[in-house]
């Protein structure tokens, strides 16, 4: 069966060229990248040129990356990593009430370890007020940290306005880039961001590689410890193959940029309209400031994991923030925060476009997706409306 | 993740839609959690001799409600309360451990329906 | 020019097997492994068929070994996240003097949170008495952590002793073990330790792909918060192939185990004998309990980088702890702990064997070798003797 | 990491050796830090006409050495003097940055060494 994968949030295979760059890495110039000799200097050179084509995606410079083995890795990272160089200038930290979830649990680490934390509401879209960063500020205020693009709504933050903000107040102001490096243009100087976190398997690039931007003369505490890799902030033995690989990924995200957007849009924009057309079906985030190959709804009266799992037996894949598709079990907070009731949060489904994702797929999808709505809510017993519906809050039996 | 039996109960489930005529009806779970199996039961002599469901959940939910509706017919009221939720999961050769208490309400909704016969038929 | 690797400690190049059974998960089962549908599914089975030969190697249960990025990261791991869940319990750690540096700087971030650390000195082999382990106890102790061999002077602690000690007092026991897996038997039960590192560039397996044993009911405080992987306490998108790649690594390390260490060992007993002929040659570490791999000397009157690149001009790999051959510009405490003197550290090499090393390659070493001490000695000014040497403190200039 | 340059004069040095009847010896570094120049210089006529080095140290402190040796010779003493430790970087097509101070140690050794020579000769 022909599958069509529509999760490239989730993450990416690797781009044949991206693998072909790292396979001499594994075997033949598998040399520590410390070592003195002919594969550990090769290794070296390798992470130096990855260095700068990754720099160059976000328009920094290449001593400011710093290679990490994550997204996950470098959101901890800036937030406490910034926390501990700072906390004595204060000890308030503001983020989104829509961040991923390695940004809300580590700053619900430093709430423990004494830090205040502020997490900010978004409108039903899920677009952060920048005014309402403003409002947030204290006299202990040190780091704002808001995620730039939602990996489950789509949603660009308005980044440049809320650094507006951070300059005026000479705050340091970090933000999760995860799911918009790669997928639209990311400039860290016309962001104005002091730090970014990306990861390479978002751009067809491997597992195992991401990196935080650090701006030139940032302070950073140590995430990890030991000998003096990454400039002694980031220690452990390189991971060459996968840094190879991010070079190498972004290199070409940078190169097709704007033709995967202007693609993955027209298509997207097919979906989207045709999904729509089938009724209680509902765009969550933007319509607009949204990512270009994302689209994300929630379906009235049926279950995201049986669409997810209907879908897929029909080769199309795709995800979803319900609560029986996450394994926490928990409607996505990011739904929640938008507005939507937890009800209809079970009825989540998102798509996300690629590079290799084709017309006839998306024809394809539209043919299915309605039939697939259909069937469930064939089976469902609020087919006809919410009426009859309990209580409004779950708790688990045990 | 899930047994083959499931997919197949999930993906072809049995007894599918509403009993306008029911003796007994059952709902069990909550939107809010995920998952809600509304069960339908025909009875006569004592004995199941028909059930329907009606379902708003995940995959593993579908075919428990599937496999429930298909395994009390033609046993008597007793035999059906003693369906649990283990005795379903081994019938659909396992359900994830996450799953066995959040979409696994195919037993509960059963015993409410047999409940909600009961009290119709006075007893 | 044929090279001949004998730096085996620092990485190694990945087994042609390990390589093969990466391969799959770049491409093909590129899926994330929290997806429910086909490539998610099938990337999610190859982790957890990894994490059971992972297991087996140390003789764990599956359930009991954290994938992470690298050693270091293990080591940070253990040490914080041991350090945060027991510190109401007390605030004391005993590490020893010869940690390797991701244990040692963790164990001073450690101190600047308000932890008590002792460092436990070493006797003239690098071998930590159990004794003063007991000596050092305090009421407020709650980790010990000793790596298990040294990759610098290749000595082998007595974790089995200090285990004792650790679990008379109901002390959380910790050992860095990135040295020893692969190499000798390791066993975490006979061992009797509660947490164990080990990385899978040592045994032939991929950078970017190791691990934390935490035995099973031990609490440990996340370091890097995020998602669900890794049952919530070490969040990430898995570096699939990597972790596939460790999964292989540690299935053929522990079938060829005692064939690996029988051939290393008789090489190095070689390699050794030969190069004590030379006069003012010196081993370092243990005679006996060393790792059967490592040969590490002391060359009297040179220098270990410019032995390094005489060596790597005739094609031999391998490395030092001297200075000038570390990127910090300081020569290895762990030499100092030994009573080394600082001039004669400079003179450090070590020489690690590993399973492609020949009989011909030991000859051809052992006939380079002290060729190439002469040359240098031939160029020192000390070549008669340490007499009239300056000061014995070193302040660089600027 | 080395310049082709260095790894030339590292592996094949020029002038090696002690020097019986030096005009001048200048020594510099300490073993414990790593790195020990000794510099001989022969001196005719306020020129240097000949140079040796004996040398403790790492790849960057032997081709400095060796190369200094090289650079001096047919020099007068003022333009020996002349030379600096950016000098013999450039010479040797440059040298790692943490390299430059502590095995760079060519130009102050020469120094020293054309010092003891004045010290000598009583100027
Ligand atoms: C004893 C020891 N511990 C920890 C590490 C760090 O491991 P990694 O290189 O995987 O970060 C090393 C480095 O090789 C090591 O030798
Ligand atoms: C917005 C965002 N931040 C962080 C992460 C974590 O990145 P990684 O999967 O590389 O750990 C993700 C996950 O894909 C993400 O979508």
């Amino acid at each position: 069966m022909k599958t069509i994968y529509l999760d490239h949030v989730a993450t990416n295979p690797l781009h044949p060229e991206v693998l072909e760059a790292m396979l001499p890495y594994f075997r033949e110039l598998y040399g520590n990248p410390l070592s003195i000799y002919e594969p550990g200097l090769k290794a070296r050179e390798a992470i130096e040129k990855a260095r700068e084509s990754t720099a160059a995606l976000i328009n920094a410079k290449p001593k400011e990356i710093i290679f990490t083995a994550s997204g996950a890795e470098a959101n901890n990272f800036a937030l406490k990593g910034i926390a501990y160089a700072n906390q004595n200038k204060g000890k308030h930290i503001i983020v989104s009430k829509i961040e991923h979830h390695s940004v809300l649990n580590t700053a619900r680490f430093l709430e423990k370890s004494g830090f205040a934390v502020t997490y900010l509401p978004v409108d039903k879209y899920g677009l952060i007020n920048p005014e309402d960063v403003e409002k947030a500020l204290t006299k202990e205020t040190i780091l704002i940290s808001i995620i730039h693009a939602s990996p489950e709504i789509g949603a660009i933050e308005p980044i440049v306005e809320i650094s507006r903000i951070a300059k005026q107040k000479g705050l340091i102001l970090h933000t999760d880039a995860v799911a918009s490096v790669g997928n639209i243009p990311v400039d860290v100087q016309a962001l104005g961001v002091d730090l970014l976190s990306f990861t390479a398997h978002q751009f067809y690039g491997p597992k195992g590689a991401a990196a935080l931007y650090v701006r030139e003369g940032g302070r950073i505490v140590p995430l990890i410890y030991g000998g003096i890799q990454e400039g002694g902030r980031r220690a452990g033995t390189e991971n060459v193959p996968a840094i190879v690989g991010m070079g190498k990924a972004a290199e070409l995200a940078k190169r097709d940029l704007q033709k995967r957007m202007d693609r993955v849009k027209v298509l997207r924009d097919k979906l989207i309209t045709n999904a729509l057309k089938t009724e209680k079906v509902l765009l969550t985030g933007p319509p607009e400031k949204r990512l270009p190959g994302h689209a994300s709804f929630v379906v009235e009266y049926i279950e995201g994991e049986a669409m997810l799992l209907l879908l897929a037996a029909k080769g199309i894949y795709s995800a979803s923030g319900s609560a029986c598709s996450s394994k926490a079990l928990k409607a996505s907070p990011v739904l929640i925060s938008i507005g939507i009731p937890a009800h209809l949060a079970q009825g989540s489904v998102v798509f996300t476009l690629g590079e290799e994702t084709t017309e006839e797929d998306i024809n394809y999808f539209n043919e299915t997706f309605p039939q697939i709505i259909s069937r469930l809510r064939g089976i469902s017993p609020y087919a006809k409306g919410w009426e009859g519906m309990e209580g409004s809050s779950c708790t688990v039996q045990k | 993740m899930y047994s083959a039996k499931v997919m197949d109960h999930f993906t072809n489930p049995r007894n599918v839609g509403e009993m306008p005529d029911a003796d007994g009806i059952g709902t069990e779970g909550n939107p809010v959690c995920g998952d809600v199996m509304k069960i339908y039961i025909k009875v006569s002599d004592d004995k199941i001799t028909d059930a329907k469901f009606q379902t708003f959940g995940c995959g593993a939910a579908i075919a428990v409600s599937s496999m429930v509706t298909e395994m009390v017919k033609g046993l008597t009221l007793d035999e059906a309360l003693k369906i649990t939720k283990a005795s379903l999961a081994e019938a659909l050769d396992g359900l994830p451990p996450q799953k066995m208490h959040c979409s696994n309400l195919g037993a509960d909704a059963l015993h409410k329906a047999i409940e909600d016969y009961k009290v119709k038929q006075g007893k």
